[in-house]
């Protein structure tokens, strides 16, 4: 018999390994922000953006959905997390932005200062 | 009725002898007339006899239920809903504004239908999305940063559409 | 644009360091650590390469100081001053962290601040409720599972028995974040001692201040986190039945919530034998249907039974005779998020955050004339003048600020005087506002005070249930005597109708609605007096909203574009093409579109 | 004994039993605290705000009604705080309300009034905008005045836990709250069962019986016309109230020569037409023992329960009795065999009741009850419309020199008498049925069982051997816990009855207001009235009904012989399912039948 303990860490274990199936080691991870003020500001045109992006081919990225990080206006919000690097933080990311960001983060590794948060 | 309100109120029927096998099935009341309102847009008086039926809850309390609640509709509503955001940080940034542009536009009062069935003007309470205030939703859209101006070309689309 | 270029940065840091700096650090080493960073940078020549933040406390007093430094979120506590030129050298020149110097706390509460602890606006904050708010994914269990979460849960079934659990929410100070600010823990205890075949357990997400968010951002980002508290307090009292009770208005939430339940059923979180031991408890959701009032708890609890949401008198409290009759806890969701941090963090650190009265943190939405909106969360202690200026980053346009509103239409406007003042539930209340659930409100110049205190009246007043007399009658009459102040009829004595009126009905009201209803007029008339007398006497509005009391005429200005007469709902302006216009008095109805409208100044407003 | 506990009122120090609220500790202690939406018969609202009182550690004022005390708690009840926030809670109530009382049908008769005046209010200082509804006309029997309504609930509550008939509810909310039936339907399509039990517990004139008094008075003085007024028991029983005399102070003397002096030619008895009843049930109830018809048998003498029968269960129509009320069998009688032996035109005839009942009026115009064209009884008042006539013709009530019904139709036993009051109707029957089934006489008449305010009563007797049971509600609601027993175990009882008020018709809607510091619906005071009416009964020689002369008579003269073809006509009727159906809560329907 387990105890609570030991069922959650086990839990905990097979959670982090099913994120990992899905390419949580990928260089760089992008969240979009997708809750109702967010959503309202637009994010689910970026997210598409970002899965159209994936879906043609930029690789090494794991894409996920979060909550509000509550920054209402600048949203809708996207960070691109490196391991090793300083998180970046979009702001008012338009599907244009979106794009943008595609190309010349995700696919440059240039991140682009301006629309930082 | 027609066929397709019998279609809606057999799902209704059905729906509410799920809920009375539940323990205090009486309880379900307002999940019930939330399905009604998905289901007819409003609650007419007929669905709200049924449902006293189904749930063996006289009709005046349900009546008291469905009035004291602003979320129901007692009358049809039009093709789009308009609610004004007129929460606090709304109000502060001219949600006035914006409400009494749409109900110059719509010539309409809060509460009340276009006589074309096609805008009911609603207030609502807070949406949620205060950073982009002032907003409005028009059925499960929102739009912000709005002013007089910027509404009325919005209302003006959803007629073209 | 101007608002967006204030909270972003040009220029990207090859470093960021982040210094913690809390209000009522006991350490208060912050500045000299500062400076000396800053000049063994220069030393290094290294000023432009590195950002530094301030963060507020960190909650890891006795680590303290602390320097964070990314990337790597290498976290550096008991930093000296004499510690800083190694640090620079090694870590920033040499790329090699000071090990003796790392510490690596594995608190739960503070993941958050490893993605946005170097953006000033979150660096500033504390997030214990929203810690997992905007880094995970709340539609994917395995996030949250990820982040320990349900730990605390397994923690209390196999190693505290219920009395502990009660005890260590007790012993955290934990204050219900629903506004009233009763102890947490108490109300755990009374309803665990009741004895009853049943027992309920009910989420109170049933948001409706004006201008408030917490909860609906809560749920949406982070929806497991209100379970586990709520099935941690179903263990800790005795229910095996849990409630939420959300807003219709808040379909995302609903649908998240409904996916977390659905998955924690999956995971056995919830069900029976819960994580194999012998404890059973479920959840479901009951939605709300527009009313405001039914935040209050005994109108929640009828709205839950199907009925109209009328709050009851009390006692019988909830904890007592609550949901169908039963000892019933309830809890908001804010207060929820906080129980998982509680056992794992573990009270005596969750305690040692805020001040005496009032322990750990606040969420608040800020709103309204500030360059930066959004959610706060904030260690109780924290003063206004922070979350507006240092978080909020103050007022736009180059506005003076002239108050914030606190705790929405139960709250109080506080004027500039009392911008120093600590977030604790009593220090709130002693400047004459409440915590209530969040909202915060900050007003510049350009607000009516009084049109503002009718705005909360109105409000009030449309949410009153009816039920009782003071609330139902009263604030209408309230509401009558604001409206005719603000078209320019007030009369003498209306000032003193207000108080006599809005005291009675403070101590006379059935429930909370009612009790609190005129706060915002009373509060405005204490702090604001000379705006009533103003509008009464001289008939004048000083910021220009009462536009009853105004004219509008046009100047020497006009240029004769048409604007004007095109927006004007009454044909009341006149005059050709490229020629002056006029505004003709008697058709005039003072809507001030024509001002607004006017590209050029044109128009006189008086 | 509870262990006393302490409490002080005013800095006064009192022992008083635990549990309970300080509402009811300061009533026994002699503080009569300020009230209005309270009501002890029903549950708490704890909603106008009246009765609050200051209780030491405690913010805010809490409602006395509410707050249960505990044992060194410090109340205050009359500071000036306290004194000015009532007076304003009163003034606010006062600047949504119409405001003319001098035209209005309570006009010193109005709890609202009296509270007003109590709290001193003499200036008005947040008058406003008030509420505007139109009033509903529609039923023949309540009409419903929303303007005049204040919110107390008493209707609401009423209506729902001593009726269970839920015909009414609050609808919309705050300051456009509005009490409703369903819909906002009229009353006259609604499920109202016209019991006019809220218009008892109104404190103001929000509910009121529909006013026949002008009619009456037309008709009083239009010579061409035979005036024949009938009166039922428990008017007898009520009226002096209306006239400052104690309660249960029985004026059936001074009522049938005030009735006279009205201008009425003849002045019949509805407990004459009770008899006649008990006739034709107690022969109805005896065919059924026989086998000829459904068991148990219900009365059918509530005009409320009729409509209550049609509308929430149609299922039972059988089991009810097919005689019609007293009144209606007096009406036939008046128009038909009364009409025959002057030999006069029966459309000649106005045929008025005074009645303890508001749904009277609405059984009046009962299309069921109708024969040869015609209606019974053309008009109803009430106890309380009958004063106020009595009043406005200037007649010294009090002191009027008491006088005799008239005949043929005005003689009645003690078992007539009886009728008032819950379980009179059932003693009734049992006194003639038990006589007609066993040729005996039965001896004691007097059945305890079936008397009292216990709102379900079970008695047995045996008739030759044979076991009846029988049972009594009254109150609907009291009738419905009754009537789902009787759904699930229908074998249970042979012989039913039913009455719609609480208390018997002597509780009945259309009796006089309560008086100044009185509760409507009062246990003492319906004891009394009932009194009244269990001493006329036992000040007669004739107490069964089959021994009163008169109504042996009319059977040889007219109609025979109970349950015969000429009965069958004129004394009784018969009932159909109704629209809207009622609803009963499943809750108030979990009822468990013991063996």
């Amino acid at each position: 018999m387990l105890t609570p303990m030991q069922i959650i860490k086990n839990k905990r274990a097979e959670a982090v390994h099913r994120i990992i199936g899905k390419g949580y080691l990928s260089t760089r991870r992008v969240y979009v922000g997708m809750a109702t003020c967010e959503i309202a500001a637009g994010s689910k045109d970026v997210m598409q953006v970002f899965r159209q992006a994936i879906a043609d081919g930029v690789t090494d990225v794991y894409l996920s959905q979060k909550g509000c990080a509550g920054r209402c206006n600048l949203e809708p919000t996207v960070e691109v997390i490196e391991e090793g690097k300083i998180p970046v933080k979009y702001g008012r990311v338009s599907p244009q932005r979106a794009r943008d960001i595609v190309e010349r983060h995700l696919k440059k590794g240039e991140v682009i200062t301006e629309w930082m948060i | 009725m027609t066929e397709l309100a019998q279609d809606k109120m057999t799902t209704l029927r059905e729906f509410m002898a799920e809920v009375a096998q539940r323990e205090y099935s009486e309880s379900y009341l307002i999940a019930v007339l939330h399905k009604a309102q998905e289901l007819f847009g409003y609650l007419p008086r007929e669905v709200m006899d049924v449902v006293a039926e189904g749930l063996e809850i006289p009709t005046a309390h349900i009546w008291g239920v469905a009035t004291f609640y602003h979320y129901f509709n007692l009358e049809p509503i039009g093709r789009h809903v308009v609610s004004v955001c007129m929460g606090t940080a709304c109000y502060v940034k001219g949600a006035n504004r914006v409400l009494d542009a749409l109900k110059r536009e719509l010539a309409v009062e809060v509460g009340q239908t276009t006589d074309d069935r096609l805008f009911t003007l609603q207030e609502a309470r807070c949406l949620g999305a205060c950073g982009i205030a002032p907003v409005i939703m028009i059925d499960d859209k929102i739009y912000g940063e709005l002013d007089s101006e910027k509404v009325i070309e919005i209302i003006r689309q959803h007629r073209r559409l | 644009m101007d608002d967006l270029k204030k909270g972003m940065e040009v220029t990207e840091a090859k470093f960021k360091l982040t210094l913690c700096d809390g209000t009522a650090c006991i350490h208060k080493h912050s500045k000299e650590l500062l400076l000396a960073v800053e000049s063994e940078l220069d030393k290094h020549g290294l000023r432009q390469a590195v950002k530094i933040n301030l963060s507020g406390c960190l909650g890891m007093c006795k680590d303290g100081p602390i320097l964070i430094v990314n990337p790597g979120f290498v976290m550096y506590g008991g930093v000296r001053v004499e510690d800083v030129p190694e640090i620079v050298q090694s870590h920033l020149v040499d790329n090699k962290a000071v090990t003796r110097l790392i510490i690596s706390p594995d608190y739960l509460y503070n993941r958050f601040f490893r993605v946005f602890g170097d953006v000033d606006f979150f660096g500033r904050q504390m997030r214990i409720c929203l810690r997992n708010c905007g880094i995970i994914d709340p539609e994917n269990i395995d996030d949250y599972l990820a982040l320990r979460g349900y730990e605390a849960l397994a923690k209390a079934l196999e190693m505290m028995t219920p009395q502990e659990v009660v005890d260590e929410v007790k012993k955290s100070g934990l204050r219900g974040r629903g506004g009233a600010g009763f102890s947490t823990g108490l109300k755990w205890e009374f309803t665990a001692k009741q004895v009853s075949d049943r027992k309920y357990v009910i989420c109170n997400a049933d948001e409706g201040d004006p201008g408030a968010f917490m909860d609906r951002s809560a749920i949406e980002g982070d929806p497991h986190t209100v379970l586990e508290g709520m099935i941690i307090a179903g263990y800790a009292i005795g229910a095996s039945k849990g409630v939420v009770y959300i807003r219709a208005e808040y379909p995302l939430a609903i649908k998240r919530l409904e996916k977390a339940i659905a998955a924690a059923r999956e995971h056995n979180l919830l069900g029976s034998g819960i994580l194999g031991s012998n404890f059973d408890f479920d959840i479901e959701i009951r939605l709300g249907a527009g009313a405001f009032v039914c935040g209050e708890e005994t109108a929640l609890i009828h709205s839950i039974e199907g009925s109209r949401g009328m709050p009851r008198p009390r006692p019988p409290y909830p904890s007592v005779s609550g949901l169908f009759g039963k000892p019933t806890l309830i809890n908001n969701v804010e207060t929820w998020a906080n129980i998982p941090v509680i056992l794992l963090d573990g009270a005596d650190w969750f305690s040692s955050i805020g001040t005496e009265t009032s322990k750990g943190t606040k969420v608040f939405a800020l709103a309204g004339k500030v360059h930066n909106t959004g959610l706060v969360e904030v260690p109780m202690g924290t003063t206004l003048r922070e979350i507006i200026y240092d978080i909020g980053g103050g007022i736009p346009k180059g506005k003076m600020f002239k108050a914030v509103q606190t705790g929405g239409p139960s709250g109080g406007c506080l004027p500039e005087q009392y911008l120093d003042t600590q977030i604790d539930y009593e220090s709130l209340a002693k400047a004459g506002s409440i915590m209530g659930s969040g909202g915060m409100i900050v007003i510049d110049e350009d607000a009516c005070m009084v049109s503002l205190a009718r705005f909360f009246i109105e409000f009030t007043q449309d949410e009153s249930c009816g039920k009782c007399t003071p609330c139902r009658e009263g604030t209408k009459r309230m509401y009558d005597i604001l409206t005719r102040i603000t078209e320019g009829k007030g009369r003498p004595g209306d000032i003193e109708l207000l108080e006599r009126l809005g005291g009675m009905i403070k101590r006379a009201s059935l429930c909370g609605l009612g009790q609190s209803a005129p706060n915002p007029v009373l509060s405005t008339i204490k702090n604001f007096r000379e705006e009533y007398e103003e509008h009464i006497h001289a008939k004048t509005c000083r910021a220009g909203q009462c536009t009853a009391m105004l004219s509008f005429t046009v100047n020497e200005k006009c240029i004769g574009c048409g604007a004007c007469k095109r927006v004007c709902p009454v044909a009341a302006v006149e005059g050709a093409r490229r020629e002056k216009h006029r505004i003709l008095p008697d058709k005039c109805i003072r809507c001030g579109q024509c001002y607004e409208a006017c590209k050029f100044d044109a128009i006189t407003r008086a | 004994m509870k262990n006393m506990i302490t409490i002080f009122i005013n800095d006064k120090e009192y022992k008083v039993e635990p549990d309970q609220t300080i509402m009811k500790a300061a009533d026994k202690l002699g503080f009569k605290i300020p009230r209005l939406c309270y009501h002890p018969k029903l549950s708490i609202e704890g909603a106008c705000r009246v009765c609050v009182v200051e209780v030491e550690g405690h913010r805010n004022f809490v409602a006395s009604c509410a707050f249960p005390i505990s044992d060194g708690m410090r109340i205050k009840t009359n500071t000036h705080e306290l004194r000015r926030a009532r007076r304003d809670i009163v003034e606010l109530i006062l600047d949504n309300h119409p405001l003319d009382c001098h035209t209005c049908e309570r006009d010193s008769n109005c709890e609202l009034q009296r509270l007003a005046a109590s709290m001193g209010i003499r200036a008005r200082h947040f008058a406003g905008d008030r509420k505007r509804y139109e009033e509903d006309l529609s039923s023949d029997a309540v009409i419903r005045n929303p303007e005049k309504c204040i919110l107390c609930g008493r209707c609401v509550r009423l209506c729902s836990e001593i009726q269970q008939v839920h015909n009414l509810t609050q609808s919309h909310r705050g300051f456009s709250t509005v009490v409703t039936p369903a819909y906002n339907a009229p009353m006259a399509e609604s499920v109202c069962t016209a019991c006019g039990q809220c218009i008892n517990v109104c404190p103001t004139a929000a509910f009121l019986e529909k006013n026949y008094t002008q009619e009456l008075f037309s008709n009083l003085n239009d010579p061409t016309m035979i005036k024949v007024a009938q009166f039922a028991p428990s008017v007898r029983a009520a009226i002096g109230e209306a006239f400052g005399l104690p309660v249960g102070t029985n004026m059936e003397g001074q009522l049938v020569a005030s009735l006279r002096l009205l201008g009425f030619d003849y002045v019949f008895d509805t407990q004459f037409a009770a008899d006649l009843t008990i006739m034709e049930e107690a022969s109805e109830f005896l065919e059924r023992v026989k086998g000829n018809g459904k068991l148990p048998m219900i009365t059918s003498c509530s005009s409320a329960w009729m409509k209550c029968l049609e509308q929430f269960y149609p299922d039972l129509i059988d089991n009810v009795s097919t005689c019609k009320s007293p009144m209606s069998m007096q009406g036939a009688m008046t128009k038909t065999y009364f009409a025959q032996k002057l030999g006069i035109d029966p459309s000649k005839i106005c045929s008025a009741a005074a009645m303890c009942c508001t749904a009277k009026k609405y059984e009046a115009a009962r299309p069921e009850l109708m024969f040869d064209g015609m209606k019974g009884v053309d008009i109803v008042v009430t106890t309380r419309e009958i004063a106020w006539m009595i009043k406005s013709a200037g007649l010294d009530f009090v002191n009027i020199k008491p006088e005799q019904p008239d005949n043929p139709l005005g003689l009645s036993s003690g078992a007539g008498a009886i009728f008032g009051t819950t379980g009179g109707v059932m003693e009734a029957a049992i006194r003639t049925a038990y006589d007609l089934y066993t040729g005996q006489t039965l001896i004691d008449i007097e059945i305890e069982a079936v008397r009292g305010l216990k709102g379900i009563k079970e008695g047995s007797l045996t008739m030759d051997g044979k076991e009846i049971r029988v049972a009594v509600a009254h109150g609907l609601g009291n009738a419905c816990k009754l009537l789902d027993v009787v759904r699930k175990d229908p074998d249970r009882y042979h012989f039913i009855e039913i009455m719609g008020c609480p208390g018997g018709c002597v509780g009945g809607g259309g009796q006089p207001y309560p008086l100044t510091n009185t509760v409507p619906l009062d246990d003492a005071a319906l004891t009394k009235r009932a009194k009244a009416l269990y001493d006329l009964d036992r000040g007669k020689t004739i107490r069964r009904s089959h021994d009163n002369p008169g109504v042996q008579k009319l059977y040889k003269e007219f109609l025979e012989h109970p349950l015969s073809e000429v009965s069958h006509k004129y004394l009784h009727t018969h009932y159909q399912a109704k629209l809207p159906v009622g609803i009963i809560p499943k809750e108030a329907k979990k009822i468990e039948v013991k063996p």
